[in-house]
């Protein structure tokens, strides 16, 4: 029931959800409540498809994706930071958008419906890490995920590093806290918006070249499936902490993997459905009880 | 006024230049739009859609009036739904018809209050224990129907059709209902020292506890109302055609975001959030009729509807930056 | 950057108008400031002395009107300009990020790197090195948030020195800050003045500002009444131009006559961080009595009344008003057994910034201004109007949002609102902290008549004069513990200052 | 709505197509768009597809479609069964034509045409027990609900059949977004894999099973396909598909309606040859199944469809159980 398969599959499938929540745990720093992941996920997808097939290398594929990314991101930063429009509003219509302009396109662009696949399609490559390949159990675990898999590892790092280690961090932990007394220090609460959603855009890039190009070779309409929410889910679990995010979606993917598997003992389908959110509940209670706790004693 | 009135033109020209250059006609395309939701056949669609849309607009303001957001409304409403199946089918006659009600109600406040109880007792956030109850709430009821309370003669994830005398033959009833619910917080928003409460609340938190305001009880009591509303308007669709619960129903046509927009780009405010929902409810039957009408592929209907929303949403974040200039 | 020629001018200001929605807050104001200059702003509530301030920071853009910096005529289009330009500001009120750490708030926007990253040594000892400095009660690794707020009126000051800025705008710096700590500072402020530092300093304080500047600048309904130098001018005459008539200084209240005992607190014990914020504090107000609480910022004396309020859990101890222990009820319930509470925080605690200031004023009364369950909008409004009309709130009507009044007028209408009350206890603290002086001689009096009237009440300040001159009594707080209880007599200057250092027996 | 405008002639006979779900992905409404299009050209007349997504958008498309008063009124899957029951009730001028399910009471002017679709899994699943060397099949199924274990069951019997003892084990994707979730197929069938199960039914919609097609790649097993021939989308994966021919229903169902043979429930199976694996058809070596390469396995399913068709194997309905 567990074995290195699961943890295996678990890593590959959770990639997208962590980039979303590392884009989501970035602009909640910074004080942006971002539910556009689904939708900037979703359109990351598509032009990483799209990329990879008119250009006919994947990396081309997941550099269009990210730039697609990002320029997507820009509608929810002009029409919230510059037009002071509802962040949650905007990130619902972003997604809504997001699904019909991709399958508007799939039809335009690649002139079919529903799904695009073609074998010819470049996707990315495993790699195989020498020497931590051949380690029983964690080579299996952590050996043979895509380039992008490694890259969202990295990403964490990178985020805490700059969330507590670069100015920039600084900064924008003072604007998500309080703007006013940022903007008197002359640091430009516009300016630092503009790039956390616009980098959030970015990583929902990758995140959608990942799910597209990475777990599966195919654009399907509407193929992030949730996922973009669930990622929201982790930024709260999480506390925007750039360990805690990853925490929260490796709980979340094991949980799901996890989740298959009981179905393979009997357990119904909506039972597993329900189980990654339980198990997140659980954990949010624990993790709050426990700060309650340290904080009484203190 | 001429801002809003100033973007929606915005809007509506973007969409006609997308509209014109996949071949429509773009004023065709609105025009149809506009009749296939105001006009004499559609009217009956738009009110069919406004019915749950303000319904769920209403029950997400309430504790959005305090500065608590709601994002479980989808759990909130599928539990109310399936708890007045559970008792239409059980309960007969007309007290079968009042009790689905109450079951619906009582269901979704009850399972609201759990999510109020987290954050005051527990200190998760409000934000996020709402919207994680909210899935296994859905899986739940997709679970009833399709195993205990399926409907035997059919095959699809549904539950049995509720006998004659315990349902919504026609929008009315229901409609009068959500009517009188938003009168209902209309007039406690505006005329009671309940509703000035719940508004000092959202204010300022600190500012609430200064005043003496109890915000554990208060948070209880809105989310109790709100879940208690989304609940009503599950028990209120499930009443009417086709009688029965049918799985995803309540989900897919996006009754609670719909509703949750309409509340966010209203500020809660009884009277904006009405409007915005029966804009967004004419909007989405209007862009049905739309698409049978005209040559318009549908996902452009959804491009146009979202463009709107955007539009929509950074001119009331205009107007409100410059009322309250920082 | 000390030798300048005599007549060059550091700032210059000329005829900055700006105007708005009903209020014409700068009508054509001149201000010339030399290199090395400490000079005065003065004026009453809403006289226009931020608005020229924060124009002169960028903050915010003159409708009319030029700035000169060093003789080179300046646009800044925000505050970051300012700061690349030598000027930084002080900003009335707090602008500091409670999670952040003193270095953190300190550094924020200008922060030394080493590889690009963090340099948090080097953070750390350059603030240290100024706290040495200037002599501050910090330690540069401390939360902001769990700092008294008297206290973290020194981070926003050491904000300012570490930016190096050649021209400092201080907004009512010292509003919090206790005599010594006022002297201190007026001790940095010179210093950097004798460097060749610009400082524009903006008080209420008579005193203050004769003691400090050179020269003075008062300003009345937007428009400059008084141009002088310090030297060639006295308290009657700041006050006159400040206020168009004459006003009765330094009033101190006779002692009242004392009822029966209507508050009374028993062994107050709240939680802090090591030590306890409050160590086994026992008082009793009584009826018609003012007492006095002293004490340097962040002795307890926050902690005091808001365990009093009902805003901070007891550790340990009892509080009865009227004989009933209210020691563990919710705030509501004490407010309804008989507390009414001016708080120090009058931005986020005491109002509703973006609400209606007539929406602000009925906080707290929508219970009693219903009929029969009812809440009617024209009770509201004449709720409303009563109180501004009867302690005179200046705004433009009841409608506007409350972050539209200036300060003063702010703390007129929340003391109003909470006056109105007419609750047995009235917890007040710091009742005219940015409050201009036409204006501390009404609610003084306002506060009297309240006590007179047969009120108890537990008055909170840093202002030793203000003390002096309400409390019947007087408390010293020190380290969370009463350490001293003087009478009106008592209670000189010289006697509360020793207390205060913890120096009493 | 995605109408072409029909055939030339417009003085025939007018139809409308109501779908529960946006055409899109969904190769099963894709093939009762061709459907409806082939009826209005042979019928010489015109069409038009109205695409619902939602219960209520069902309602309001039935009750729009119902007041332009076309000849026939064509509605595909389960979900129409209140809605046309009401309005044939309400519009007994009106024909409708009710593909995939049946109202509960007939009426005469509702024409009903079933699919037995497990006829064709189970052939698939005698494939499957012929070809399995694990002797383990599974099978990735959109949603745990008793209409789609029409999928996995019938599957598991048939490789019985064929492989005494062989074992199913079916998983579900259920989630947000069942019937379009490339990824989580993917993933539940490297977890089929990874237990041992060499052949899967992918009966997770037209894109779901690409992301099967892809899992099965990976792991060097075999798929099964729904639908249409899904085998291009993955050749030498695909074994072969259960294909479900709603565009010669609709038509065939039109035409009697048009003919007059109103008002009964037609079913279509593999007798019928409304359900049949792409390897049953003339053109098998043309289709990249791998079934193509397999003429003795092909052999013994036509036996066993020959068996089905004359009525001496029965296969029961798991929808029905
Ligand atoms: N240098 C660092 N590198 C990585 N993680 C860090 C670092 N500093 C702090 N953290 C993590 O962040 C947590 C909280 O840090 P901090 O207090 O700065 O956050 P915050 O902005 O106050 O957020 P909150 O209080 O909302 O959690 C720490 O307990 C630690 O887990
Ligand atoms: N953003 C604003 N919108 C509207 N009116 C404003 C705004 N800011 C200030 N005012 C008004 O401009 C006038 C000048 O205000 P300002 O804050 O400059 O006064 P001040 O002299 O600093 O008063 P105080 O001593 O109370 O701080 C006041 O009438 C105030 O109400
Ligand atoms: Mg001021
Ligand atoms: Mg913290």
């Amino acid at each position: 029931m567990i074995d290195a398969a699961l943890f295996s599959s678990a890593l590959g499938a959770l990639t997208p959800i962590l980039f979303a929540a590392l884009a989501g745990a970035l602009c909640q720093r910074a004080g942006v409540f971002n539910i556009s992941l689904e939708g900037t996920m979703l359109v990351g997808a598509f032009a990483g498809v799209a990329g990879s097939w008119y250009t006919g290398s994947v990396w081309l594929g997941v550099l269009i994706a990210v730039l697609t990314g990002t320029a997507y991101s820009l509608i929810l930063a002009v029409g919230h930071v510059s037009f002071g429009g509802d962040a949650i509003v905007l990130g619902v219509a972003i997604n809504l958008l997001a699904v019909g302009l991709t399958s508007f396109l799939i039809r335009t662009v690649f002139g079919t419906r529903g799904t695009f696949s073609d074998p010819a399609l470049q996707g990315l490559d495993a790699v195989h890490l020498p020497l931590v390949r051949d380690i029983p159990f964690v080579g299996t675990v952590l050996s043979g995920h895509s380039v992008l898999v490694y890259l969202s590892w990295l990403a964490v790092v990178a985020l805490a590093v700059l969330l507590y280690r670069h100015p920039w961090g600084l900064r924008l932990r003072g604007i998500g806290e309080r703007e006013d007394a940022a903007a008197s220090l002359g640091v430009s609460v516009t300016r630092y918006r503009y790039g956390v959603i616009l980098a959030g855009g970015a990583l929902c890039g990758l995140a959608g070249a990942q799910l597209a190009l990475g777990n599966v070779t195919l654009f399907s309409e509407n193929m992030t499936a949730g996922r973009g929410w669930i990622a929201v889910v982790a930024v709260m679990l999480g506390r925007a902490l750039p360990y805690g995010v990853f925490a929260a979606a490796v709980l979340f993917g094991l949980a799901e993997a996890f989740g298959f598997r009981l179905q393979g003992v009997g357990l119904p389908q909506q039972a597993t459905d329900a189980a990654p959110y339980v198990v997140t509940l659980l954990a949010l209670f624990i993790s709050s009880a426990r700060i309650r706790r340290t904080r009484e004693s203190t | 006024m001429k801002t809003v009135a100033v973007t929606l033109l915005a809007a509506l020209a973007l969409g006609a230049i997308l509209l014109a250059a996949t071949g429509a006609n773009p004023l065709e395309a609105y025009q149809a739009i506009v009749t296939g939701a105001f006009g004499p056949d559609g009217f009956q669609d738009t009110l069919a859609y406004a019915v749950p849309v303000v319904g769920m607009a209403t029950a997400l303001a309430i504790p959005l009036r305090a500065g608590m957001v709601n994002l479980g409304g989808e759990g909130q409403l599928v539990l109310g739904a399936i708890s007045a199946i559970a008792v239409g089918l059980h309960v007969p006659g007309p007290l079968g018809l009042v009790a689905a009600l109450v079951a619906g109600v009582l269901a979704g406040a009850l399972y609201a209050s759990i999510a109020a109880v987290c954050e005051t007792r527990l200190g998760v956030p409000l934000l996020v224990t709402t919207l994680l109850l909210s899935y296994p709430a859905m899986s739940f009821a997709a679970y009833l129907v399709r195993f205990p309370m399926r409907d035997e003669g059919s095959s699809l994830p549904q539950s049995d059709q509720l006998p004659a005398d315990v349902r919504f033959t026609e929008l009315a009833p229901g409609l009068f209902l959500i009517a009188a619910v938003v009168v209902v917080y209309a007039v406690v928003d505006a005329r009671t020292p309940a509703g000035f409460e719940t508004r000092v609340t959202g204010w300022g938190p600190r500012f609430a506890q200064y005043a003496g305001i109890d915000r554990p009880a208060l948070t209880v009591r809105l989310l109790a109302c709100s879940g208690g509303l989304a609940g009503l308007v599950g028990a209120v669709v499930a009443l009417g055609f086709p009688y029965r619960f049918i799985d995803g129903a309540l989900i897919t046509p996006q009754y609670t975001w719909i509703g949750l927009l309409a509340a966010l780009l209203a500020a809660a405010n009884p009277l904006g959030t009405l409007v915005a929902a029966v804009f967004f409810a004419a909007l989405t039957s209007g862009g049905f009729a739309m698409e049978r009408e005209t040559q318009v592929p549908r996902e452009l209907t959804a491009v146009l509807q979202a463009v709107l929303i955007i539009f929509l949403a950074a001119a009331t974040g205009l107007l409100r930056k410059r009322r309250n200039p920082a | 950057m000390t030798q300048q020629q005599p007549e060059s001018r550091a700032v210059a200001l000329r005829g900055i108008v700006k105007r708005f929605p009903g209020v014409l807050a700068n009508d054509h104001v001149d201000l010339t400031v030399a290199p090395g200059e400490i000079h005065a702003l003065m004026g009453e509530n809403g006289a226009g002395k931020s608005t020229l301030m924060s124009i002169l920071y960028g903050l915010s853009h003159p409708d009319e009107g030029t700035i000169e910096l060093d003789g080179r005529s300046v646009t800044f289009s925000s505050a970051a300009q300012a700061i690349d330009t030598g000027v930084g500001m002080v900003q009335q009120g707090f602008a500091l990020f409670n999670s952040l750490t003193v270095t953190d708030n300190v550094v924020f926007g200008a922060e030394p790197t080493r590889f690009g990253l963090l340099d948090r040594r080097r953070s750390r000892a350059a603030v240290a090195e100024l706290i040495e400095r200037h002599g501050l009660r910090l330690r540069p690794g401390d939360k902001v948030g769990d700092l008294p707020v008297g206290v973290r009126q020194q981070v926003e000051i050491l904000k300012l020195l570490y930016r190096r800025a050649r021209v400092l705008i201080l907004d009512e710096p010292t509003a919090v800050l206790t005599p010594a700590e006022t002297d201190r500072l007026f001790d940095v402020l010179r210093g950097l003045a004798a460097d060749g530092h610009t400082i524009l300093f903006v008080s209420h304080k008579l005193h203050e500002v004769l003691a400090l500047s050179d020269n003075v600048t008062v300003l009345r309904d937007g428009r400059v009444t008084l141009r002088t130098a310090t030297a060639d001018t006295d308290r009657a005459a700041l006050a006159a131009a400040m206020t168009g008539r004459d006003v009765e200084l330094d009033k101190i209240y006779p002692t009242g006559s004392p009822g029966d005992i209507v508050l009374s607190a028993q062994g107050l014990t709240v939680a802090g961080h090591g030590k306890p914020a409050l160590d086994d504090v026992s008082l009793e107000v009584r009826a018609g009595e003012v007492v006095g609480v002293a004490g340097v910022a962040g002795n307890g004396q926050t902690e005091l009344v808001a365990a009093i309020a009902g805003l901070r859990a007891l550790d340990a101890g009892t509080v009865t008003v009227l004989g009933k222990d209210i020691g563990r009820l919710a705030v509501r319930e004490r407010r309804a057994a008989g507390l009414a509470h001016i708080p120090e925080d009058r931005v986020e605690t005491g109002s509703a910034q973006g609400a209606k200031l007539g929406d602000n004023l009925a906080t707290g009364f929508q219970r009693r201004l219903a009929r029969r369950g009812w809440l009617r909008p024209g009770r509201i409004r004449d709720h409303a109007r009563e109180i501004v009309e009867k302690f005179g709130v200046r705004a433009a009507n009841q409608d506007v949002p409350m972050r539209t009044l200036s300060g003063g007028n702010q703390q007129k209408a929340i003391l109003g609102r909470e006056l109105t009350h007419d609750a047995p206890v009235l917890l007040v603290e710091q009742p005219t902290r940015g409050v201009d002086i036409g204006a501390v001689v009404n609610i003084h009096r306002q506060l009297i008549e309240y006590r007179d009237a047969g009120h108890a009440l537990l008055l909170v300040s840093a202002e030793l004069s203000e003390i002096r001159a309400l409390a019947d009594r007087v408390l010293v707080m020190y380290e969370g513990r009463v350490v001293a209880e003087l009478t009106k007599d008592e209670a000189t200057y010289t006697a509360l200052g020793l207390a205060m250092a913890g120096g009493a027996s | 709505a995605a109408n072409s405008p029909g055939a030339t002639g417009g003085d025939g006979p007018s139809l409308v197509l109501v779908t529960p779900n946006p055409v899109g992905v969904n190769d099963f409404l894709k093939l009762a768009v061709t459907g409806i299009e082939d009826a209005a050209s042979q019928a010489k007349g015109t069409q038009k597809v109205y695409e619902s997504t939602d219960p209520a958008s069902i309602q309001q498309n039935v009750a729009a479609a119902v007041r332009d008063k076309p000849d026939v009124v064509v509605a595909v899957g389960f979900n129409f069964a209140d809605v046309l029951a009401q309005q044939a009730e309400q519009n007994p001028e009106q024909q409708f034509l009710f593909v995939d399910a049946c109202t509960e009471k007939p009426y005469p002017n509702v024409t009903c045409a079933v699919f037995r679709e497990y006829e064709g899994v189970y052939l698939a699943g005698a494939e499957a027990g012929l070809l399995t060397k694990s002797g383990k099949v599974g099978a990735v199924v959109a949603v745990d609900a008793p209409q789609f274990h029409r999928y996995s069951e019938p599957f598991g019997l048939g490789a019985q059949k064929t492989r005494p003892g062989a074992a199913l084990s079916p998983l579900f994707i259920g989630g947000a977004n069942p019937f379009n979730d490339p990824g989580r197929a993917k993933e539940l069938t490297a977890t089929l894999a990874g237990q041992g199960v060499d052949h899967v039914m992918g009966a997770a919609s037209a894109s779901g099973n690409l992301g099967v097609f892809e899992a099965a790649k990976e792991h060097g097993i075999f798929a099964f396909g729904v639908d249409a021939n899904q085998c291009p989308a993955s050749p030498g994966v695909v074994v072969d598909n259960v294909i479900k021919r709603t565009d010669v229903v609709i038509t065939d169902g039109v035409t009697a309606i048009l003919d007059g043979k109103r008002g009964e429930t037609r079913s279509y199976g593999v007798k019928e040859e409304g359900i049949s694996l792409t390897g049953l058809q003339p053109d098998v070596a043309e289709s990249q199944c791998v079934i193509a390469d397999h003429p003795d396995v092909l052999t013994q399913v036509e036996k066993l469809r020959d068996e089905i068709t004359a009525g001496t194997i029965t296969i029961d309905d798991p929808a029905a159980a």
